[in-house]
């Protein structure tokens, strides 16, 4: 099992000619992931990394019944390639790249659930799961196949933890990063449910920020919904206050989104929650 | 971006939204003659300016004069003062609150609507707000709009007014790539709905779509500047360890592990994804100039390998030695390599975090 | 059971105050529906027929718990009718109006569509599950309950056919007139779908039209999806011929659309195709 | 409403689609001095003018008159030439295919393009052309643009040129509220792509939406045209029946049971969903003009009352008799009310349809 990519995911690479598309389609490979394709308008015939390029993203799905893509093109032309991926029936588009305005974020998220495709980010670093396929660029060598479910809005921060399970012996289902940006394709509260849902998932890891209320949220969600263990850290206790947006900022938030506040409601959904990053494995471990 | 008032109301006024014929000045002298009462506004990137003394009103053309002469240059929360809008004053007859929010939650835009404006909206309790997301592709309806007329007890002259100024806003909102669109106070006056004030944020992603936008510098430090023309992601803080990792996230989990054992971080920098040698010595140089007394670097290699990051660091400071002592954890790829290039050098070089983070606090001065 | 309307449907009618909203309320009623409440903009705090009339859809929605709704509004204003019911969260949507703009019709089902609610129509007779709930204006008194599904695009032929079916000692399950527009929320193939899943429907009546190909594709997927009989009955074989779409027209339909071409895929997928409309009555009782 | 071409090219023009620089005559003595060559097109709104001899060519003034006054006033099946379009000849290096449709199927737009345009486009075979569904709200996106690029082979200047177009078209489509935009032939000049010609449905229920627009009037029999003044759906055909129905499946079902009988329809009138005595009475003064040998009215009462519609009839016909007989078939509620009511009248009321068309085929003449 593990949740949304595993061995039957067959993966594009939209942007794949470009420097970054090119890395990780060998990391990706190197991770045991079955790549089958990837587009850049005007490349199609090229071949890199051994795998075929095409013009479009319907070519590449025709030619190769690619399953799940993963975007790398600049911001501008982000939300035209995740549209183009979506149209050509594609159920998984794993959105990489930063700095997507978020009025085509939230149009392109739109558009997916009309669609019945799923984003995850943009601005994200993918998902991993080990020994079966990693759709991103998370690095290679910190995973460990077994049942601990990862959700995380950050990426280093998630490479750290995860390494610290991986050392600790404890082995991960999947590895989501769902990404930083305000606006994100899934959330915390749509991949928990996943996780609960999956056999092979019996504790889960979430990793939170400071800033906006998806941490509350999903301890809601927790509360009503998730019967498996979950395990959370909050970056972000001391970190230098964000920017204001006018009264609708307050207005929308209501004293919510602060460290405190996200830690409360996480330990009021029975939630163990971590002071320092390391310290999940250690508590996972004791459990 | 957050956008002065000023500029805001003029982008309100493109869209069709009616705003005080007013106009900017830099110094008094350029005060034009006073009929009537005008309102002097102090254009600064903060709230509250009002409370702080920021906005006066004169009668004559020589008060005004007066009033702008001891605006300009004010300290208003940090910020000075260098420009002053100038309006007609209004004669208002009640305040209303109108904006649209891109609403994290919902992946929608959310409108939000009150029929008890002004200073203190963000106390007005739920139940008297008009609160409903707008979906981006859909847009504003018609029935949103009837909505929101009976919900801040509009009638039908009102509704038909206001229907045009919510309109106008959504266009603003999505045209113009905005996070935040608000009107605050949307005053009624005898001829109509008015925006009072204006304030608008635009998304910092889609500046490329603006390209003819007027650029508003954030209030930054001489050293936060300096870096963000670098394009490094850095706040100065009030602490004396200096900060340096990888991420976002991480250098927020590095600051909350300092703080926890003790110690205070003077920066928070952050390198990003990036192993690009050119980019770490740029770090260290932005990072010499903070008055700091130790610098704690924590990396955690990935897809950035730690000896990468080692050498970069040996490099920096090889060329321009800093003067305080460093603490370095490094972790995850080639992480003994990294150590090893750290240790030649004579810089303590930690696995865990906590060990590394105990060596920086003592360094810096104790807890 | 029955499919979509049953003795839990609590209706909203949009343009109650109307003459036709007004009319039907009293109809649905009589015919045992619980209609909850009325949405005339303006006349929120009025009764209709003892149904209290709301200014909103948000409004009646908190009010009574309705969770379907039936749009009378005229159609210049029926989109903007219909997407306000569904902001509300009704997942049930059926719009009686004739002549809606077709853009307006393509708008409002791809929101639908987003939002997880179903439209019924534009330009549709409604639904009726006899004995437990009709959200329409079919009438009332031709229905007996049974285990047939009908569906159909049409209005007054549906009744005659239904009429023949009760005449005839055959009950319905459910009765949907999908509308006879050429853009409609639910089409044949989402209706039989729902049929098949019915466990107390046993046949499936569906009368179509000449125009389009949506007989032509529901034959395509009874052939597929489709255990359970299906009787039809097409309309126009000898009706004149309809407007001509351009070149686009042809090279969409490509040949189909005629009654003919209907009927031959209807058969070929092992539909019993009737000549005359009150045939299926026959046909029905004979199997 | 089906638009003459000129008028869907001004339309195209509006939303920025090159178009031959033309104008519009009514009689020849508005053609213009011809330099080099033009092109006469008959404006007419059916298919396939230019193989009936609807479209011509000519090199100089006088003979441009001439042409002129041979076209205006043909008959091109059935469609009567009072105006022509005068255009530029235009070098043409090959013919495309663009359209935009609604399509039922997926609810959606549908777009189609093809390397193969022109008179001979309904053949090209699927995997020639280029069609893609476009969703409503997100509309057209530059992918799908690429995408017909690369299918049509065009060349990174002919897909910039051809870009503008499909916006053009798209903007035409949903702008205008259009059932259909087509460009046949969209061609290749040596200045880029340019629409030949121009085909524009515009949605009749879309029609209060564009007021501004001129009305163009299809081709209607004057027995049609007195019916649709009235609201009546109503088409004249070839048979000696006069079928009045209610509902237009019914009506045509009438006409195939009617057929199935060996009688054929000379009428198809569909009450619709009324028992108003006024429309019933109008229904009856129409088909009354109709040269036919007996009415079949069929109809199933069900909101609308058997009876009422029975004393409507009657009321009919008492005012203006009718000159030939009539045969009802009654159905629903208050069916045997109905019945009895035109019995009285001495009109045959049967309850099935068979019975009724039986005897309605028999007064006609037989099969």
């Amino acid at each position: 099992m593990a949740i949304l990519v595993d061995k039957n995911t067959k993966v594009l690479v939209q942007g794949i000619t470009g420097h970054q598309g090119r890395y990780h389609t060998m990391a990706m490979k190197e991770f045991g992931t079955n790549v089958v394709a990837g587009v850049t308008p005007g490349k199609g015939g090229q071949k890199v990394e051994g795998v075929p390029v095409f013009n479009t993203v319907q070519e590449a799905v025709n030619e190769t019944g690619a399953n799940t893509s993963i975007v790398f093109v600049p911001a501008p032309f982000t939300m035209d390639a995740v549209l183009e991926s979506i149209d050509a029936g594609i159920k998984l588009v794993v959105t990489i790249t930063e700095h997507v305005p978020v009025h085509d974020a939230m149009k392109m998220i739109s558009y997916a659930k009309m669609k019945g495709s799923r984003i995850i980010g943009p601005n994200c670093p993918g998902l991993a799961s080990p020994g079966k396929a990693k759709v991103g660029i998370l690095p290679n060598l910190i995973f460990k196949e077994g049942n601990v479910g990862v959700v995380s809005r950050s990426g280093t921060l998630t490479y750290e933890i995860v390494n610290s399970l991986t050392e600790a012996g404890i082995g991960q289902s999947t590895t989501v990063g769902i990404g930083g940006d305000p606006v994100i394709g899934s959330n915390f509260i749509e991949i928990l449910d996943l996780f609960e849902k999956d056999p092979e998932t019996e504790k889960i890891v979430m990793v939170g920020e400071i800033g906006g209320t998806a941490e509350e949220e999903a301890a809601e969600f927790i509360k009503e919904h998730v019967s498996k263990p979950v395990y959370a850290y909050i970056a972000g206790r001391t970190a230098p206050p964000g920017k204001r947006m006018g009264h609708a900022g307050a207005i929308v938030t209501r004293g919510r989104g602060t460290a405190e506040s996200k830690i409360r409601a996480l330990e009021s959904a029975g939630v163990k929650v971590a002071r320092i990053p390391t310290e999940i494995a250690d508590m996972i471990k004791r459990d | 971006m957050k956008l002065y008032e000023y500029m805001a109301k003029e982008i309100f006024r493109k869209h069709g939204i009616p705003v005080p014929e007013g106009y900017v000045i830099e110094n008094p002298e350029e005060i034009k003659p006073v009929h009537g009462e005008v309102v002097l506004k102090s254009q600064v990137l903060v709230g509250g300016r009002g409370k702080a003394g920021g906005i006066k009103f004169a009668s004559s053309t020589e008060e005004a004069r007066k009033i702008a002469s001891e605006l300009l240059g004010m300290d208003i929360k940090g910020y000075k003062v260098k420009k002053l809008l100038i309006e007609p004053k209004i004669e208002i007859q009640k305040e209303y609150y109108l904006s649209f929010i891109v609403d994290r939650s919902s992946r929608e835009a959310m409108l939000i609507a009150s029929a008890e404006g002004g200073v203190e909206i963000e106390s007005v309790p739920d139940e008297k707000l008009f609160k409903r997301t707008i979906n981006p592709l859909i847009g504003i309806q018609p029935n949103v709009i009837r909505a929101l007329s009976y919900k801040l007890g509009l009638n039908k002259e009102q509704m038909k007014d206001i229907t045009k100024i919510v309109y106008g806003l959504w266009s603003v909102f999505t045209q113009e790539d905005a996070d935040l669109a608000e009107i605050n106070p949307l005053v009624l006056t005898p001829d109509g709905f008015m925006a009072a004030d204006a304030k608008l944020i635009i998304n910092d992603d889609s500046l490329f779509r603006h390209a003819d936008m007027e650029k508003v510098e954030e209030e930054y430090t001489p050293l936060e500047r300096k870096a963000r023309e670098r394009g490094i992601a850095f706040v100065q803080l009030d602490g004396n360890i200096g900060v340096i990792a990888n991420g976002a996230g991480l250098t927020m989990a590095t600051l909350d592990v300092l703080s926890l054992h003790g110690g205070k971080a003077g920066t928070f920098l952050d390198l990003g994804g990036t192993d690009d040698p050119e980019k770490v010595k740029q770090a260290f140089e932005i990072i010499g100039e903070a008055p700091i007394d130790v610098v704690f670097l924590n990396i955690f290699g990935g897809i950035t390998k730690c000896d990468t990051v080692a050498k970069g660091v040996v490099d920096a400071i090889k060329e321009k030695p800093l003067k305080v002592p460093i603490v370095a954890r490094i972790k995850g790829v080639n992480e003994e390599e990294g150590k090893e290039i750290l240790r030649k050098e004579g810089i303590g070089a930690f696995s865990t975090l906590e060990d590394a983070v105990k060596e920086a606090v003592k360094l810096a001065g104790g807890a």
